[in-house]
């Protein structure tokens, strides 16, 4: 599905990826793991086109995706829930769901109705701009507009950030019904107990590299890669 | 020799920029005339554009002064003006104006290197105040923007119309609508209205007129700058029958504006304002002195001796020097009509005052 | 291991260099032949005065004034009413008014300050757009004032036609004058870069970036703005001051809006929050619209274009990059 | 009474002219987070385009056409060309480079239209007046001018807030980038309601011709009083606009129309008549700063 | 001027006395009649379902927001009414949810600000604070604590995200405050972070007193003395990190199977 191939690149004069590999298999779900300032959200912000790509390739169902605009790598199907949420503050809950919604492929597809369903908070602050939401409801509303493309492969970067544990088990069982769907994920996140049962995959991300890779078992075992590279 | 060169500073951006253009053209047309030269001399026009601003011409025309340039001419607006003689006539160099008059620099503050050869600011407005009573109007409202101009306009009007003034009505000075004060006009039901606006608001306001359809009504009396020819154009058939006063027309009968008129529409394709005329004019006279003293202007006394007994033929006719050294000449009362061509132009109706002199010199002492 | 914002010896000896230049110039100008020079450059040196005070609120306070030029109007208006009733008029208000700069010019500033405190106040209650839209209407409502103002010429201004003495020199030497200004201009500019700098100057740039932040760590916002803003006022009234006797004339149209907007414009220029950056944005505004204007009646084709270009062309004016500014993202 | 009726109409249509240049910006300035200056620029373009199609086939339907091009077609030149580059920038620049472009445009006119106002005259169908009441005969145009404003307001209203294009062009302000990333080719979209801002300018600009003298520099004439406008009514917000349109109309014209003869009962005529003029130029003005005093934010503030 | 609490008093009456808060945005009840009291030197943590109306709460102690009734009492003086800089120099601080700092400012400049603002020396318009020993090095060593000491010379709007949370934390806590109140410090940390955090406050504890919103109930359950939990606007119950762990409605409303 997706392939990542000797990613650089970063921001002004500071190089921040020095040759990412990584990819997704379609269906399957992976991480990318790491300290704070190792990269992640760089090589997400690269792959989205929001930043150019120094060198090495981006491919999606063989779509090469370094030279194409945000918009554009986004009607291939990206879907993305961006690291601090992001909402359009000036537009009410329903607004920032339907504004950059697209129909769905097949009849499974994410509508409206579907979305509040999952977030029953948010069908109550419908009316409500998006600015004076809770730090969690605007979490909520993050992860559902990029629901609401109907995304290929769905990126979360840090999507559980500021939300109550029960809510972030309904997300993560979510996930993985979405997974079964046949949807394509990757996750950014801290809580490695409670994503290792969607993951296929983990990467873990140091100084702009993927150092180690391996299924949520195998890191469990190896408790020497948590202490070095994630600290725990 | 070098030529003499001559500052030239004029308002050629700004809406207003036509005029400036009007006044460089048609002195151009002058010395174009005279191969180059004035009065026999080659002269060179050294033209800026003060873009309306007083601080902008008075920086132009020191650097001019300390580069040594001993003639001026070419402002349009008494308040650029007003900032730039000071510095000229101090130095002990030659002002001559081609468009204001200020009654500052007619009275008290004369200078013996300060010339107008237009007329003095409130020329127009007291023959409007006669022309009106000439027409027979008895209850006119007047009407002028709120700035100094406007409130002179209006003053000098009052000072020889002898009938009621119904209303007296400040525009706004950036105003570009005038309904308001036209509906007030047609409640009041005037005999007739007097109007001064310049540049783009005359042009409005005469247009609204026509188009609310009191043109045909409440006749209009303004002075002639405020429908000059470009004015006129773009008002179209709206001013037909507006009446205005002033110095000179483009109809007018003599050999010297036929050949000006004329001149000037093959060179640049258009009919002149009176602002060409004036410029025109201004170039003539400065001809007659600079061929008296040879284009030496260090012959400061003998240059000003010269352009005292102004000795050129003037197109309007008549030109005499006042001791304020402002222009003694005649005002005619003008109607705009339809051309034999179909266009439109002020055609005279009659002579309203001969010999019209300002009543500032009384206060000029001039210092010889 | 003490960050220091960049550049600061750099830009100290910029300043330096600057000032030296600039002390030499009449030197050149007389050397040159160019008398005029002086005069074109006490033009900028006054300008620089009034672009340095509006960097002071825009650059670092993000207080976007499009109305400074009230107080540029009103700083000339003040010292050539007084001078109008020094040398012609007779008194005023009983006072037989002066021509000592040393009397005048603080009484100028003052009013300068008044004026600030009253606007500032007032429009300190918004913000963003809301505040760029009410600082010119002030600024509107003063030059209608001026405009009105039929016992001091109304809309043709006011001559003031000797210039403010001061013990000791004689302003009327271009020479002397340019001195003056230069020294002000020099003080000024001292003054400010330690203002912007200090405790003060962190807060009040803090308010700038992070108002929500600087409040709840304990700084009032209106008070430091409002300082800033009456500062700034005074400088740009000082400018008027400068430019009443540089002219010799007054005019509403010192007050006028594009007045204010080409202020900005130089500031912007040189590099908004830089402090030198804005002199250097005064003497190109205007020595390139000398330059232009002198060489073509269509100089705005040209102008215009070039004001674009450096929009785009730099993130920060023509010199901020360069002086390390803190303005501008 | 009829006087009173028709000074309101004046007013009325004053609004009308103001909330089409308003509207635009308010768009483009308050949603978009452009401070374009150019858009007074605009309007002169379309007048100046309507006046030269006028000269060239005497109709005033191709006058129209050409006005709404060349107003709309400038606009989309200088979205391309400048304003693109400028969306992130913070206000200080924006200003500078359509300070820039004013002047720049200004001269680019009387190069290519000579520095001449042009003649517009009033079509035929709309010259000429109606009796609305006896006693009241109103010019049709200016009626029209009215139609045509609440016309745009409803048309534009219904676009900002009840259509996506509306949506994505308020969420693009907040963010662009998220915009862009969720899918929607923001760029175009910027590109086409500057556009639009610019049309509505050039419909401005030839309905305006006919009453007004075309000229340089009438797009700066209006445009602060535009900015006034937009801030009493609220930045950003179309219902302000029309609200700030409406109030500004009434005000200057009321106050033009009635302050002189309301001082003139209760002052000596020589003060009086200066007063009342200086109070009519600064009304407007001295509005704002009311407004904004008590309500720093505006009337109807798109983002409270 | 920030800890001169009467040590007599404080033992005895709470630090922070909140009565009858409430605060509604139109139907939305946010604070419906919260009760709450801080004892000195504690760290009280609040925890509850997203849109309980924690960072109301917080808004209204800090003075950003108005309560529509009841009473907030700091160290036995009413300052319902003082606005958000009043309230600060009184010794209150915080954390934001949402990142706030001052992004063309140096992580360094960031603190020594937040420093110099409780010198009541700040209007002093001639000396450079980062000139000033005692301010650079007493923010140096906040740095350190946080764990960005290597990145003291970077401007914040380069900084990665949880760098920023990181500075966010250093910020509230450099003022040395009578009271601190933390909003979900520990979102977007990661685990390392997290766990270093948690060990600096622990650290902290008895010589500040906390109020601490956080969804990472390891770090809650580590740090807090007493619990509240705020459900739709009122609080349900008050205790120990045990009790809170199994009291049946808190894991329901909130907890999920977290507590196991
Ligand atoms: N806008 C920016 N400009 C310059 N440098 C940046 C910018 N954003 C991030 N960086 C730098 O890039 C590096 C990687 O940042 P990135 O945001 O990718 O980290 P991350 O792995 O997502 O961390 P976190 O877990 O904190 O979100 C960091 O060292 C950071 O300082
Ligand atoms: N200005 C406002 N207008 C309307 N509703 C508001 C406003 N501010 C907050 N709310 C609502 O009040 C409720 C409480 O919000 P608050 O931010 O306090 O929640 P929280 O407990 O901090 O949640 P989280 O854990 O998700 O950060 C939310 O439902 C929110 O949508
Ligand atoms: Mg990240
Ligand atoms: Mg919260």
């Amino acid at each position: 599905m997706l392939t990542v191939e000797a990613l650089t690149g970063g921001y002004g004069g500071s190089q921040v990826l020095f040759g990412m590999d990584f990819e997704a298999g379609a269906g399957q779900a992976v991480s990318l793991i790491g300290r704070n300032g190792m990269g992640k959200t760089t090589t997400v912000r690269t792959l989205m086109g929001m930043l150019p790509a120094r060198g090495g390739r981006i491919v999606l169902q063989g779509t090469l995706l370094t030279t194409l605009a945000p918009h554009a790598v986004a009607r291939l199907g990206v879907g993305l829930v961006p690291e601090g949420r992001r909402v359009f503050g000036s537009l009410s809950v329903e607004e920032n769901l339907l504004a950059t919604a697209r129909r769905p492929s097949s009849a499974k597809g994410w509508t409206f109705d579907r979305v509040l369903t999952l977030f029953p908070r948010l069908r109550e602050r419908r009316r409500q701009s998006a600015r004076t939401l809770s730090g969690g409801e605007q979490q909520m509303l993050a992860i559902g507009r990029a629901l609401m493309t109907n995304p290929l492969l769905l990126v979360l970067d840090e999507a559980t950030e500021g939300l109550a544990p029960l809510i972030r088990h309904e997300i993560w069982d979510c996930l993985r019904s979405l997974k079964q769907e046949g949807l394509t994920i990757i996750v950014i996140d801290k809580n490695l107990t409670e994503m290792a049962s969607l993951l296929d995959r983990h990467h873990i991300v140091e100084k702009g590299r993927v150092v180690w890779s391996g299924t949520p078992d195998e890191l469990r075992a190896r408790s020497d890669l948590a202490h070095r590279y994630l600290g725990i | 020799a070098d030529p003499v060169k001559i500052g030239f500073i004029t308002t050629l951006s700004t809406p207003a920029g036509y005029i400036g253009e009007d006044l460089r053209d048609g002195f151009n047309l002058a010395v174009k005339q005279g191969g180059g030269k004035l009065g026999g001399v080659p002269v060179e026009l050294v033209v800026e554009d003060d873009g309306l601003k007083p601080a902008s011409a008075k920086q132009a025309a020191d650097r001019m002064v300390q580069s040594g340039i001993r003639l001026y001419t070419g402002v349009n607006f008494s308040n650029v003006l007003a900032a730039v003689v000071p510095g000229v006539t101090k130095a002990g160099y030659t002002y001559i104006s081609t468009n204001p008059g200020p009654s500052v620099f007619a009275g008290e503050k004369c200078d013996p290197n300060y010339f107008v050869a237009s007329y003095q600011n409130d020329a127009y407005h007291t023959a409007g105040g006669i022309a009106a009573n000439e027409l027979g109007f008895k209850r006119v409202a007047i009407l002028a923007p709120n700035y100094q101009a406007g409130r002179d306009a209006l003053a000098g009007f009052k000072r020889t119309f002898k009938g009621e003034v119904l209303a007296e009505v400040y525009t706004k000075l950036d105003q570009s609508d005038f309904s308001v004060e036209i509906a007030r006009i047609r409640s009041l039901a005037p005999d007739a209205i007097y109007q001064f606006h310049p540049g783009g608001a005359g042009i409005n306001f005469a247009k609204q007129y026509g188009n609310a359809g009191l043109g045909k009504t409440i006749p209009m009396l303004m002075p002639g700058f405020s429908m000059d020819a470009r004015m006129l154009t773009a008002t179209g058939t709206a001013s037909e029958g507006f009446y205005t006063t002033g110095i000179w027309s483009v109809a007018m009968d003599n050999p010297g504006t036929r050949k000006f008129v004329q001149d000037f529409k093959t060179t640049y394709n258009r009919i002149p304002t009176d602002y060409a005329m004036q410029a025109y004019d201004t170039a003539q006279w400065i001809a007659s002195g600079l061929k008296a003293v040879d284009g030496d202007l260090t012959k400061n006394a003998a240059f000003r001796a010269a352009l005292r007994k102004a000795d050129f033929s003037s197109l309007r006719g008549k030109f005499a020097l006042n001791t304020n050294q402002h222009p003694i000449q005649d005002l005619y009362l003008m109607r705009i009509e339809k051309a034999a061509g179909g266009e439109l132009a002020p055609k005279v109706v009659r002579k309203i005052v001969s010999d019209d002199r300002d009543s500032y010199a009384e206060a000029c002492k001039m210092p010889s | 291991m003490l960050p220091m914002p960049r550049n600061t010896s750099f830009r100290t000896w910029v300043g330096l260099g600057g000032l030296l230049l600039l002390a030499l110039l009449p030197l050149g100008a007389g050397l040159a032949d160019t008398p005029y020079a002086v005069n074109l450059a006490t033009r900028f040196l006054i300008y620089g005065i009034a672009a340095v005070s509006l960097d002071l609120i825009l650059g670092y306070g993000a207080m976007v004034s499009f109305g400074h030029a009230m107080f540029f109007g009103l700083g000339g208006y003040v010292v050539a009413i007084v001078a109008h009733h020094a040398l012609e008029a007779g008194p005023l208000l009983g006072w037989g008014g002066s021509m000592q700069g040393l009397v005048v010019w603080p009484i100028a500033l003052a009013c300068c300050g008044m004026l600030g405190a009253a606007v500032g106040y007032l429009a300190l209650r918004t913000r963003g757009v809301q505040f760029i839209m009410i600082t010119l209407a002030f600024a509107q409502l003063v030059y209608f004032v001026l405009m009105s103002l039929q016992v001091y010429g109304g809309d043709d201004g006011l001559l003031m036609s000797q210039r403010n003495a001061l013990p000791g020199l004689d302003l009327d030497q271009p020479i002397t004058f340019y001195y003056v200004c230069l020294a002000l201009l020099a003080i000024w500019t001292l003054l400010c870069s330690r203002i912007v700098a200090s405790r003060f100057g962190m807060v009040l740039q803090a308010l700038r970036q992070s108002e929500r932040r600087a409040i709840n760590l304990g700084a009032a916002p209106t008070p430091y703005r409002l300082s800033a803003f009456v500062l700034s006022a005074m400088g740009t009234g000082l400018a008027g001051v400068l430019w009443a006797n540089y002219a010799g004339l007054v005019t509403p149209d010192m007050a006028a809006w594009t007045k204010s907007g080409e202020m900005m414009a130089m500031v912007i220029l040189g590099g908004a929050g830089t402090l030198l950056g804005p002199i250097a944005g005064a003497a190109v505004f205007l020595g390139l619209e000398q330059a232009l204007t002198a060489w073509t009646e269509h100089w705005m084709l040209v102008m215009g274009p070039v004001l674009v270009l450096v929009v785009l062309a730099g993130r920060n004016g023509l010199f901020g990059h360069w002086l390390g500014g803190s303005h501008g993202q | 009474m009829t006087l009173l009726l028709e000074q309101v109409l004046n007013g009325l249509q004053f609004g009308a002219m103001l909330f089409m240049l308003a509207s635009g910006l308010t768009l483009i300035f308050g949603i978009m987070g452009v401070v374009n200056l150019t858009h007074g620029s605009f309007y002169m373009v379309g007048a100046y385009c309507a006046a030269f199609a006028l000269g060239k086939t005497n109709s005033f339907a191709a006058a129209t056409v050409a006005a709404l091009l060349g107003a709309g077609g400038y606009g989309l030149l200088v979205e391309f060309t400048v304003i693109r580059h400028l969306y992130q920038r913070d206000h200080l620049y924006q200003v500078l480079a359509t300070f820039g472009l004013i002047l720049f445009t200004n001269e680019a006119v009387s190069l290519l239209f000579g520095r001449r106002p042009p003649l517009v005259d009033t079509p035929a169908i709309l010259s000429g007046a109606v009796t609305l009441a006896p006693g009241l005969q109103y010019p049709v145009m200016r009626l029209a001018f009215i139609g045509i404003g609440a016309l745009v307001a409803l048309g534009l209203w219904f676009l900002v807030n009840r259509t996506r294009v509306g949506m994505l062009v308020r969420a693009g302000a907040d963010d662009r980038e998220m915009v862009d990333a969720l899918g929607v080719d923001i760029r175009r979209l910027y590109t086409l309601v500057f556009g639009l801002g610019a049309l509505l300018c050039g419909l401005a600009g030839v309905m305006a011709a006919p009453l007004l003298a075309v000229e340089i520099g009438m797009g700066e004439r209006v445009l602060i009083t535009t900015f006034v406008v937009i801030v009493i009514g609220g930045v950003g917000s179309v219902r302000g606009a029309m609200a700030g349109a409406l109030l500004v109309g009434m005000v200057d014209s009321l106050g033009r129309a009635f302050l002189p003869s309301l001082l003139d009962r209760m002052l000596a005529p020589q003060i009086a008549t200066p007063l009342a003029a200086g109070l009519a130029s600064a009304s407007i003005y001295a509005l704002m700063a009311v407004i904004l005093i008590v309500r720093p934010q505006g009337l109807f503030p798109a983002r409270p | 001027m920030a800890n001169e609490t009467n040590s007599a008093s404080s033992t005895a009456a709470p630090l922070l006395q909140v009565r009858g808060l409430r605060k509604a945005f139109g139907a939305v009840r946010a604070t419906d009649g919260v009760d709450l009291a801080l004892q000195k030197g504690e760290i009280h943590a609040l925890i509850g379902p997203n849109g309980a109306g924690k960072s109301t709460l917080i808004a209204q102690l800090c003075g950003e927001l108005q309560p529509d009734a009841g009473s907030i009492v700091l160290g036995g003086e009413d300052v319902t009414a003082l606005a958000a800089f009043a309230r600060a120099r009184k010794g209150l601080s915080r954390s934001f949810q949402i990142t706030e700092l001052c992004p063309d400012y140096t992580v360094l400049e960031n603190v020594v600000l937040s420093l110099l603002l409780t010198t009541g020396r700040a209007f002093q318009a001639w000396s450079n604070p980062r000139h000033d020993p005692t301010l650079t090095a007493s923010a140096a060593r906040w740095l350190g604590e946080v764990g960005l000491d290597d990145r003291a010379g970077i401007h914040v709007r380069d900084l990665a995200h949880g760098e920023k949370r990181q500075l966010e934390l250093a910020v509230a806590l450099a003022r040395s405050p009578r009271l601190l109140l933390l909003d979900e410090p520990m979102a977007g940390m990661g685990a390392e972070e997290s766990a270093r955090m948690t060990a600096l406050l622990n650290g902290l504890k008895r010589r500040y007193t906390i109020l601490l919103v956080e969804h990472d109930m390891d770090a809650v359950f580590a740090l807090a003395d007493r619990i509240t939990v705020l459900v739709y606007g009122k609080t349900i119950f008050t205790g120990t990190p045990d009790e809170v762990r199994s009291h049946p409605e808190v894991r329901a409303a909130y907890l999920g199977e977290e507590a196991c």
